[in-house]
This record gives C-alpha cells, structure tokens and sequence, in this order.
C-alpha cells in the first residue's frame, strides 16, 4: 500500500510552537509519520456584520432582510431587559437568583429564530431569549429562580423542554428525542443548547458521538461565552470546539455568536441541512457573558476590566442598532420599541411578584404517575402538620 | 394452564408480549440485537420486531439512560438493558437526577415510562463488576421504583407491568436464576407493587427477593426438619415497600430475617428492619436480623461461596433470632 | 487557646495546614484556583501554593476523581472539590467502581488517599440540584469512608485528617452552616473515626450529623425546658459507624432518634436504627425513630422548610418515642 | 472581517451522499455556510509491511532492523500461544473466563515495545501479550480469569496498572498519572489501552480532552478490532478514531495494527514526540479480533465467514514470518522459537495449575488501608463460620 499524500506534510501541534522540532527530524521515519491528523484550521467566526455595525463583504452578498432584522433586534431588546428587571428583583429579593443573558442575546435569539416552532428546544439554563422568542411569559421563566418551581413551563405548549441544571444531560435528551423523531419519519429537527463548560463532560461528548453515529436530527448550539463560572475556556478544551464537531463526524459551523444576522443565518442552514437528512451539526457562537455568572457570583475575582470592555464593544445589541439605523430605520420604530420594552418591563415586575408557590403537597402528588404508598403517608402527614402550624 | 419456562425465556416472551402489544415499546441497549443479548434475554426480537424497536446502542450507559429519557420524552416507552449490574454507575447521573426526578421537577408534567432492566447478583463465577447487588442505591432514589423478580412467573408478568408503568422502573433480573424453569401463568396473580407471601410461618419469616428467594425458601425446609414454622416473603417491589404485607408476617411470626445479596450497611435489610420495628415494636420477639453479603467489594469467584449468604447462613440467623 | 473561624474558613485553615505539611497534597476542582470556590472554601490557596497544586479543572467530574486516581496511583494526594451534592453523579462511577474498590482489587498494594469533599444538603434557598443529602449511597459503598463535619473545631481537623488518611474518604460540609462560627482548637480531641456525644441524655438520644446537629441540639433544649433530658450525638463518621457509642447512648437513654436531612427511605437512619436494635434489643423502650426529609426529589426552596426535618418534627418525634 | 477561504468550499458531510443537496443549493449563502468543518481527510493506515510480508514503499524507505523484528515475532508467537492454551484451559474448567488477544498481538507487541520500562502502562483487560512484554508471569496474567483473584500483578514491578473492567475508566487514572508526571517534572510517558467499543464512553473522551487541554504526556492506544463483542464499530461512531483525535487537539495517528513494524514505528514517534513535551497522541491501530470476545461468546451469531476469512489472511504472525522468510532468516531461528514456544506452553499449564486463591479472609484485610471496625468484626464472623464448617 503506498503511502498517503497527507502523511508527508509534518503540521505541527496546535499549540505548540511552529516548526519541527528535533523529534520530528532525527530519523527518515519522521516524515513518514508527523501525526497524521493535526488540527483542522480552525475557521473564523462567520460574521454579516461587524462590530461596527458594518456589513461585511458576506454581509454585503448576501443582503439584508430589513424586517427581519428588526424583528431579532426587537427580541433582543426585550431579552436584555428581562435580564435587567430579572437582576433588580433578585437584588430586591423577589427572585433567588438570577442567570443573565446578557450579551448573548444574538447568539440565543438568532438560533431559536432560525427554528420552526414544530422543532423541540433543549435548554440549558440561561436561554432566557430562546423561551422568551418561543411565547414562554417572564412569569414562567422566573418561576423556577423565584424558588417556587422547579421548571417554569409546559414543554407541551412552547416546545421547550425544561431547564437543565445537570451539566449537559440534556444533550442526550435531545439526541434521544431526535432518535423518536425518526423513528416517525417527521422531518423536525431538534436543537440543543450548552455551553464552553459543559463540553467537557461526557454526556454532552456521548451526544455528540451517538448523533453523528446515528445520523440524528439534532443540531448541538453551543454559546462559547468564554467562560464557565470563573473558568476560561482555554482550562476546558485545547482546539475551538467546532473543530471538534469535525471529529465525531458532525457538521461544524462557526459564527459570530453577537451577530443576530449571522447567526440567524447560519442556524437555518445547518438546521435545513439536518432537516434535510445530512445527519447532526454543531454550531460554536462566539459571544460574551458581560454579566457575572449568576446575581451570587464576583466576576472582578477572574476577569479583567480590559476583557469586559473589549467585549462591551462588541455588544450585540448595540450593533444591530447601529446597522439598523444606517440602513434607514429611523427614530419611529425605536421610540416605539422603547415604549413596548418599558410596557415588558412593568409587565415583568408584576408577573414576578403573582408568581406565589404551591404547599410542598403538590410534590407528593408529582413525584409518581402512579398511586404510592410513601407519597400517600408521608403527604398526610405533612398537611397533618402544616394544618397544626396554621391551627 | 401455565407453560414452562427459564427465567430468562420468560423474561423474552413477556418483552415479546408487550412490544406486540404497544408499538411505542422499544427495547435497546448493548449487544442485544444481532446477539440477544450475553444472556440471550432480548433473543429473537430484533428478527421479529426489527432493528427500530430492538437497537444495539453505542457502548454507553449515560447515552442509553439519556437517549431513553429523550425518546420517552418524544412518547416512546424504552425498555434499556443494562449488560451487568456493575455497568450501571456510568448512567448513574441520568438515573436519579434526571429519570428519577424528570416528573417532579416537571411539575407532574413529563413522565418517563423508561425500564432498566439490571441482571444481578453473583454466584455465577464471574469476574469483577459482573455480580454486584446496588438496588439499595435505586431504592434510595425517590422517583423511581425498584423491582425484583425471582420466578419465571413473575418475570414474565413483571416486566410487562414495569413496561405499561408510567413510572421509571428498575428491573432487576437474579442472573444465577436465569436457567430455572417454572410455570408461567396466562394471567398475572398481582400487581407490580405487591409482595408475595410464598410459605406462612409462625415462628419466624424470611424476607427476600430475587436470587435470594431460593436460599430462604431452602433455609425454610431445612428449619421445617428442625421442627420450626419458618415463613417466606418474595418481597419483589423494593420501593416502595409494601409494608402491609411486612406488617402482617411480622406480627404473625414475631421474628423477621431478611436476606439479601447485597451487603447489610444500608442494604435494603436496614430499611426493612427499621420499618417492622417501627410498625410492630410489641409483636417482635426479637430484633429484625439481616443476612446480607459481607460488607465488601464483591470478591473474586473463587470466594463467592463464602461471601453470598447461603443457607447455613440463614439458619444461623433463625438460630439467634430463635433464642433471643 | 482556640481561635474562633467560621466552619468554612475553618475548612480553609485545615487545607492550608495539610498543604504546608505535605507537598504531595494537591487541591483539585471547578473554580476553586481564582475564584476560591463557589463558598470561598479554598480562597487564597491559589496564591499560597501556586497553581500546580490548587488546579481548576475541566468541567468534568468524571474527570475531576477520575484523574485524582491516577494522581494517587502517582503518589500525590489529592483533594478534590465538587461543587455542590448534586453534581457528584457523574463520577459516581469513579467513585464505586474505581476508587472504593481499587485497593480491594488490586490485593492491597494500591490505596487511594483521596478526599472528596463534597458541600451538602439544603436551607440556603437554592435552585434544584444544589442541596442533596447524598451520604446513604456512599455509606452503602464498601471501601470508602464517609464523615460529615457540624462545627468549625472539627472541620479544621477532621478535613486533615481525612487527607493523612490512606483510605478514600467523602468528606461532607454543610453548606448552610459555613458562616457559622465557632472556636478552634490546636490540637484534634478524637479521631476520625469517632461519634461526639454533645450531650448526654437520659430519657432519649438524638443522633445527627453534619447540618442536622444544630436542629438536634435546639430541639434538645426545647425538650429540656419540657422537662426532658435528651442527649445529643454528632456521629461525625457515617461509614464505618461508631457503634460503641451509638450502643452506649441507647443502653442509657432507651430510646434514640435520628435526625438527617436525606429521605428516611434508606437513609442512615435506616442502618442505624437496625444496627442499635440488634444490638440494644432489650434496652429499647420503643423502636428506633427516623426524622429525615421526605420521600421525595429536594423540592423547590420555598417549600424546603416544610421538607427539611426541623426542631418540631424532632420534638414530635422524641414525644412519639417517649409515648411508647 | 473578511470570509475565511475554507468557508467558501462546499464539502459534502462524511457518510452522506457526495455532491450538493437541494439544501445547500438555495441561497446564496449556501455557498459561504457551508458546514465549515467537515471531515477531516482519514488517513489510509500506515503500513511499512503489507499482507503478504512485502515491504511498501514507506517500509523499503525505512528499511528493516531485523534483529527488532525477530524480538517482535517472538513475542508476537508467545502471546499466540498464551492464548491458545489459555482458552484450552478454560475449556478444561482450569480457567473460569479468557479474553483472547487473538490476532491483535501486532497491535499490541509493537505499541509496547516502543515504550520504556519507566513508562507507565494502563491496560483494559485484553492486554496479554502487553504483559508478557512487560515480564508478567502467565501465572499473573491468567489470575484473575481463574477468578481466584480480582488483579493479577503488582504495577509497582511491571509498570502496568491492573485491568480496568470498567470500559474506558483507565483512560482518565493515566490522564491523572500523567498530571503526575509532569507535576514530578519528570520526562515518562503514559500509555492507555481502550477499545473502539470503549471510545463511546463518556470517560474516555473527557480523557481525549483533558488531556489534551492540559498538553499531558499521555499516549490513547487504540486496539479498533472492528468489534465490541456483537457491535461493529460502524454502530459506535461515523467517523474513524484518529479523525476524532484532532478535534480534541490531540496528534493522531493511524496504523496498520497487524503490522508490527508499522505499529512499533508509529508509536515510537508519536512516544517520542509526547516525550519531547507536544503534547499527548491518540493512536487507532486498525486490527482483528480472531476469536470471539471471549471463551463465552458465539461470534456466529453476529460475524460471517468472510469477514473472519477476509482477516485471517491478514494475520500479524504470518506476515512477519513471511518478510523474515524472504530477509533470509532461517529455520534455525524458528526452530529454536518452536521449541521456545512448546517450553512456554508447559510452563503456561503448569503455573495456571499452581494458582490457588486466598481465603475471603484476605478481602478484609485488603480493602482498607486503615483498620476498620466492620472489617475487623465481620471477618472474625467469617473465620469462625470456615472453621465451623471445616471442622
Ligand atoms: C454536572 C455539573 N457540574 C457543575 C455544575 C455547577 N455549574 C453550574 S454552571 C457552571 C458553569 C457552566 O459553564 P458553561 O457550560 O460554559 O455555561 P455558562 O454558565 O457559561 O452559560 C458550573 C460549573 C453543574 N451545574 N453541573
Ligand atoms: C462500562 C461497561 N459497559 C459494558 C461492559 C461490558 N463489556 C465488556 S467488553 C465489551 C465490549 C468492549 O468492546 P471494545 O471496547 O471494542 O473492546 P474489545 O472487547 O473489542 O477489546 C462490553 C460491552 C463493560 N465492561 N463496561
Ligand atoms: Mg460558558
Ligand atoms: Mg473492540
């Protein structure tokens, strides 16, 4: 058997230093055998417009879709502020914590856009602008950080799955659904959200396996915000993760995770190519987390002030508007969107403080679809007890 | 009326019977399909019901508790073989923090008709993590139930009704008892969720489930030579207990042992023992006694005969019971 | 002669003591470098021990216990961090296959000096998966140690303990009393092996660990004012048990009630109250009672008070025991 | 910012059909999205000997050293031999269970064999001829498949940790002991054996990536023997192994794994390379499991003729005899092998016969390092019961 062609260039690893090192020239077998699959250039992130607010020479190709573009900025807008409502509640203690969005308003509204809403979502946990862009209302999204629920919605009603905390379980979830969906010979296609951080954990890798191996209908959406925590995402993982999609045998895509645009434009294709049968893709949108972790987290103990502002810089928010208004959008539609976004906010801050718990009851009932006799006891003897309280 | 069977075969028509019976029941995990599984349980179905419904998965246990909980979310009702009880742990995230949990964190709103079908427990010679006994973990978990079957009869009947369960269910199969046969009725005698009282006794009940029946139903002959009224309890639900059937040995026998093959420390004995006690303080004459494995990784074949309580065992612990 | 610390800044000093003590003793989790941990436990070691030996990981906790075996195997000790009780399930595989049992499997030549320290239990109003009681599924593992620290005095040397150790241990903070303070002592007053009995009592024990040791001690108090005298045990070692004193405390006060914020189901209380009666069967005035949560997933924070055992469901609990 | 060139190649995804599809004709930004990474090219496995024992192009490049190569056969024979008695012995109840390397001693000699002493081994259970190379008794090997023991060895002389059972578990304890390695600055290599089965698992690839990410001295040998007892690997991912390793950012390699020379080479410059601080290597040997997983397994029911046949006249052993023959050395060499052999054969019954297990007793012993009351009382019970029963 001859001998590749590949197998003659000596690429070096990413991240070491370029050039072939006395290792790779002491002997003629070295030529021969310079590790075989090096990095796959990694690409830069498709972008429509810059930060600036610019096209780019893709952006100016491919055109814009005018009312589409104030249609995500407007979801972005409102996104932005349930995050700012949401951050002012849980400081006045009308929400036990809050995760902020914030700053990834493109990448999580652009995807969820680019989805039919026959399509399943599997949430994490911060994609407060997915649930919101699926018609979920801000008292549902806060439910569950208010600490009077669990899960805010029915999945039945949005096609959102509930939030999950467990890092990464619901990548298997989604492959799984996605396994029923072909099994019905339906055509949706299903989409999974996670972060930098949770691509370490085998379950989502295990996703990633099992969807490229079964050619499932799944697209993995990842929001590399650049960090997990206080955890950067250099500590996670050695190449860019849409590199990886490329090793289990996954579509990769890379985008501009704060251009709406691009991303919007990226998702739909990935998404009819999945539709299409081409098998599952992943996409890695580069974006930013400009708010700590959660209402409890310090980012000044990690994080550069140089870091958060070059990523300020980059806001999606602010870009779009900029594109928008260089297009031709003019002060109406603003004004107009501020006072809906003001209306949003009045409606946010009353939804919350409706939002009234159930009596610890309710859990007996729903922990089993069926009789059981512990529930049966133990929820008796509790009412007994919380009836004696109240007495 | 009854047809003979193995265990295992029994365990295979009662799958045959529930995927012929609802379409939406699909049975994977690994090696199952071309292969039958390494103990031939799931034999025969992927011929019959094809590769979608009978699916050999990638070499993950995370991926197959996880994939099955995605397709019980779509409305499927998986049926997941895990190969041996010490594969387990990798899906053990999934199990109690998502299957377990999905409905109530839900609020009542997503079940998970999800089965795990677990074979079980040593004396079959094998090597390590191939013969451990972790129900007590799975009975821990609220959310789920666990379940035992010990006779082909059971395991026929079971794991139909573990299958048309809209509850998670762990199945767990006493892999020694595989090859015994028995007579499997038309009609299941009782629901998933009751024990069954195999013999009465007066002096004193043996509680047991899955490969243990068989120890205490032999430790109960061999005290019935000695002159004793030794009952015997098939618990086969572990959670939820069922507590009333417990409640009436205990107070009829005033002596309960329970055995199981898992290790005493916080097996399933412990929670027995601690419920009879609070139920039947006045009736016991003496306290509820476990005869479980030693409290060791399970060890290597060789030893297994000293490790898993046997009969001699059992008596033992009649024998203390007896002259407390 | 003590200096008074809060518990987790009590953990902290303990850390720091066994750093300098032992280079081969390395700190390992998830933000635990530059942030300190989601609870400040490992503030500043960073910056003390330079970051090969305070080391954020991957996101992975497979991972995180996964290579601290292969540190260990390489001589190191390390202590790993996982950030909160319900996050310890996708290592529990690592954990019960590999590192409980790789002395046992390897005939005793390889042990595994590893700590897992793990934040536990509820009461701080937290979302779903942030405040387990987990201790039972360890407890139930042979070949691992399990302990649970109340106070600051024993957080600082139980947690260096725990890393001289050659056993691998689960070590168990309460995460709603680390801002409780309390005096620490130079030197250790027992080992780590041993159950503190706070309080003697004549008419009941209460057993707790961990978080639950404050609710027992009110509770003892209220019972006091009552006219009672209830004593307090801090088992502080869950497996093994110290069952010397939990069998001295029961032949005293003939009665004993345990206290644990994991589901009765079995929960230690379910061993506990099997070993005591086996062993105490005559001394007992009325069988071993279980306080613990309910049978149920943690729910959500606003109704974990209803959940969570406290001072009255103690007190209804000791009045049922007395009024056997 | 501009388009990255690569986003303008529109490459089919790997396993569907080549060409466009109608989805990715539509737009015009079809063109500039298509999947960004695709399948990075496989590599064609490296050979330097082919199936008849004829050198190729890249083997007469490098030429033979044929004294390593006579080293190589002979272990490669005696690991045969292991096997065979060893499933003749479990076929005369002497062994409860044998895991035959059959056909993979190529792979496994030759991966081996490029390592130091002073390198650290973690095997997964099928590792035989491994331990022979590393000096392990057969009477240590075969242990723990007569079940009178849970490991066979003692790491601390062999340099091999015990067998993992648990698939894939070793991968992350030689990522861990390669943290180890470095921390001790020390210049050692750690290699790990995992099947293509075990690649699925979670833990195997959070080890790709951690090891990764942290630029460890770790070497992820990968025996792909088209099988994971009934599954072929066809069912465990889309795309092959060492394609995988560069998503990770790991240097992969792809070699002939019944081609000793090759696999010697090959891991000797991917060992060296990790040696020399590169970072770690990902080797996916392609090779065949001759025999069934196991002395209790049926491959009929899941493998045809053919395909066995097919691979049987592949055979790692014959091969190398064949370029030996045709290198010119003589009978004398393989008469004196033969006899080795038979010698190694007896000395394989007999020490298999001379293995006897410890009592339970030591379990207790063994399981804590630090005395345990629970040890201390339930092992007197068992004393008592073993002297009651014998007496
Ligand atoms: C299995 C698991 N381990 C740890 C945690 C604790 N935790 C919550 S969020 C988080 C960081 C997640 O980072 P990333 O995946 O990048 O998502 P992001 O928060 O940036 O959106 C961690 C460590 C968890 N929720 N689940
Ligand atoms: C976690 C886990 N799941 C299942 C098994 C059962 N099992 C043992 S070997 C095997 C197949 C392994 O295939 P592969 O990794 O390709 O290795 P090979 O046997 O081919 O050498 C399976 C499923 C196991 N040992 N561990
Ligand atoms: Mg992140
Ligand atoms: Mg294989």
């Amino acid at each position: 058997m001859a001998v590749h062609p590949t197998m003659l260039a000596a690429d070096p690893m990413p991240g070491t230093s370029e050039g072939t090192s006395s290792v790779t020239t002491i002997s003629p077998l070295a030529t021969l055998l310079a590790a075989q699959q090096t990095d796959p250039t990694s690409t830069p992130p498709f972008q429509l417009v810059d930060e600036h607010g610019d096209l780019t020479a893709a952006g100016r190709e491919v055109g814009v879709d005018l009312d589409l573009a104030k249609d995500l900025h407007a979801d972005m807008v409102l996104a932005r502020r349930l995050d700012q409502e949401g951050l002012a509640l849980q400081r006045q203690g009308e929400l036990h914590l809050w995760l902020m969005a914030w700053g990834q308003e493109a990448a999580q509204v652009g995807s969820v856009r680019a989805l039919q809403l026959s399509d399943r979502v599997f949430p994490s946990y911060r994609e407060h602008a997915v649930a919101l862009c699926r018609g979920i209302s801000p008292a549902d999204i806060m439910r569950q950080w208010r600490g009077v629920a669990h899960s805010g919605w029915d999945p039945a009603e949005s096609n959102v799955h509930i939030n999950s905390l467990v890092l990464g379980t619901q990548t298997l979830h989604a492959t799984g659904y996605a396994t029923g969906v072909r099994l019905d010979r339906s055509d949706e296609v299903v989409m999974t959200y996670f972060g930098d951080g949770a691509a370490s954990q085998g379950d989502v890798n295990e996703a990633f396996n099992w969807a490229a191996a079964g050619g499932l209908p799944v697209v993995f959406f990842c929001q590399n915000n650049q960090w997990a925590i206080s955890t950067p995402t250099a500590t996670q993982m050695r190449t860019p993760l849409h590199v990886r999609a490329a090793g289990f045998g996954l579509a990769g895509y890379h985008v501009d995770g704060n251009d709406v645009l691009a991303v919007h434009a990226v998702t739909q294709h990935a998404v009819a190519r999945v539709r299409a049968g081409e098998g599952p893709a992943l996409i890695e949108a580069q974006t930013y987390r400009l708010a700590g972790h959660s209402s409890s987290d310090d980012p000044k103990r990690y994080r550069t002030d140089d870091e958060l502002a070059g990523w300020q810089a980059k806001d999606p928010i602010v870009r779009l508007e900029r594109l928008l208004r260089s297009s031709g959008v003019d002060d109406t539609y603003f004004d107009e969107l501020q006072a809906r976004e003001e209306a949003f906010a009045a409606e946010v801050r009353e939804q919350c403080k409706t939002l009234h718990g159930d009596d610890l009851a309710v859990v007996f009932d729903h922990t089993y679809a069926e009789p059981h006799p512990v529930m049966e006891s133990e929820r008796a003897q509790h009412v007994a007890r919380r009836d004696r309280t109240v007495a | 009326m009854g047809t003979r069977y193995a265990l295992g075969a029994a365990i295979n028509a009662g799958l045959r019977a529930a995927m012929a019976r609802d379409e939406k029941v699909l049975v994977m995990g690994e090696d199952i399909a071309a292969l039958g599984g390494v103990f031939r349980v799931t034999d025969g179905l992927a011929a019959e019901f094809g590769t979608d419904r009978v699916v050999d998965t990638p070499l993950a246990e995370s991926g197959i508790v996880g994939t099955a909980i995605g397709l019980a979310l779509r409305g499927y009702r998986p049926v997941c073989e895990i190969q041996f009880d010490g594969f387990v742990y990798p899906a053990f995230d999934q199990i109690v923090s998502q299957l377990a949990k999905m409905r109530a964190r839900s609020q009542g709103r997503l079940s998970l008709p999800i089965v795990i079908r677990i074979p079980v427990g040593g004396g079959i010679g094998a090597v390590e993590h191939h013969s451990e006994s972790n129900e007590a973990y799975f009975a821990h978990t609220a959310g789920l139930r666990v379940v035992s079957c010990s006779n082909p009869d059971d395991a026929f009947h079971m794991i139909q009704q573990a299958i048309a369960s809209d509850d998670p269910v762990i199945f767990y199969e006493p892999k020694r008892r595989y090859w015994d046969k028995g007579e499997v009725l038309d009609e299941p005698s009782r629901s998933l969720h009751e024990a069954a009282v195999l013999r009465e006794g007066t002096d004193c009940t043996l509680v047991a489930h899955g490969p243990t029946v068989a120890t205490a139903l032999a430790a109960a002959d061999a005290a019935r030579e000695d002159g004793f009224s030794v009952g015997v309890v098939d618990l086969r639900t572990i959670s939820p207990l069922d507590v009333p059937t417990l409640r009436k040995v205990a107070a009829a026998s005033h002596r309960v042992v329970v055995v199981h093959e898992a290790s005493t420390f916080l097996g399933i004995g412990a929670e027995i023992a601690a419920t009879i006690t609070e139920e039947c303080f006045y009736d016991l004459e003496a306290p509820v006694l476990r005869v479980g494995a030693y409290n060791l990784p399970y060890p290597p074949a060789h030893m297994e005969d000293d490790f898993l309580p046997d009969v001699d065992r059992v008596l033992e612990a009649v024998d203390a019971s007896l002259s407390f």
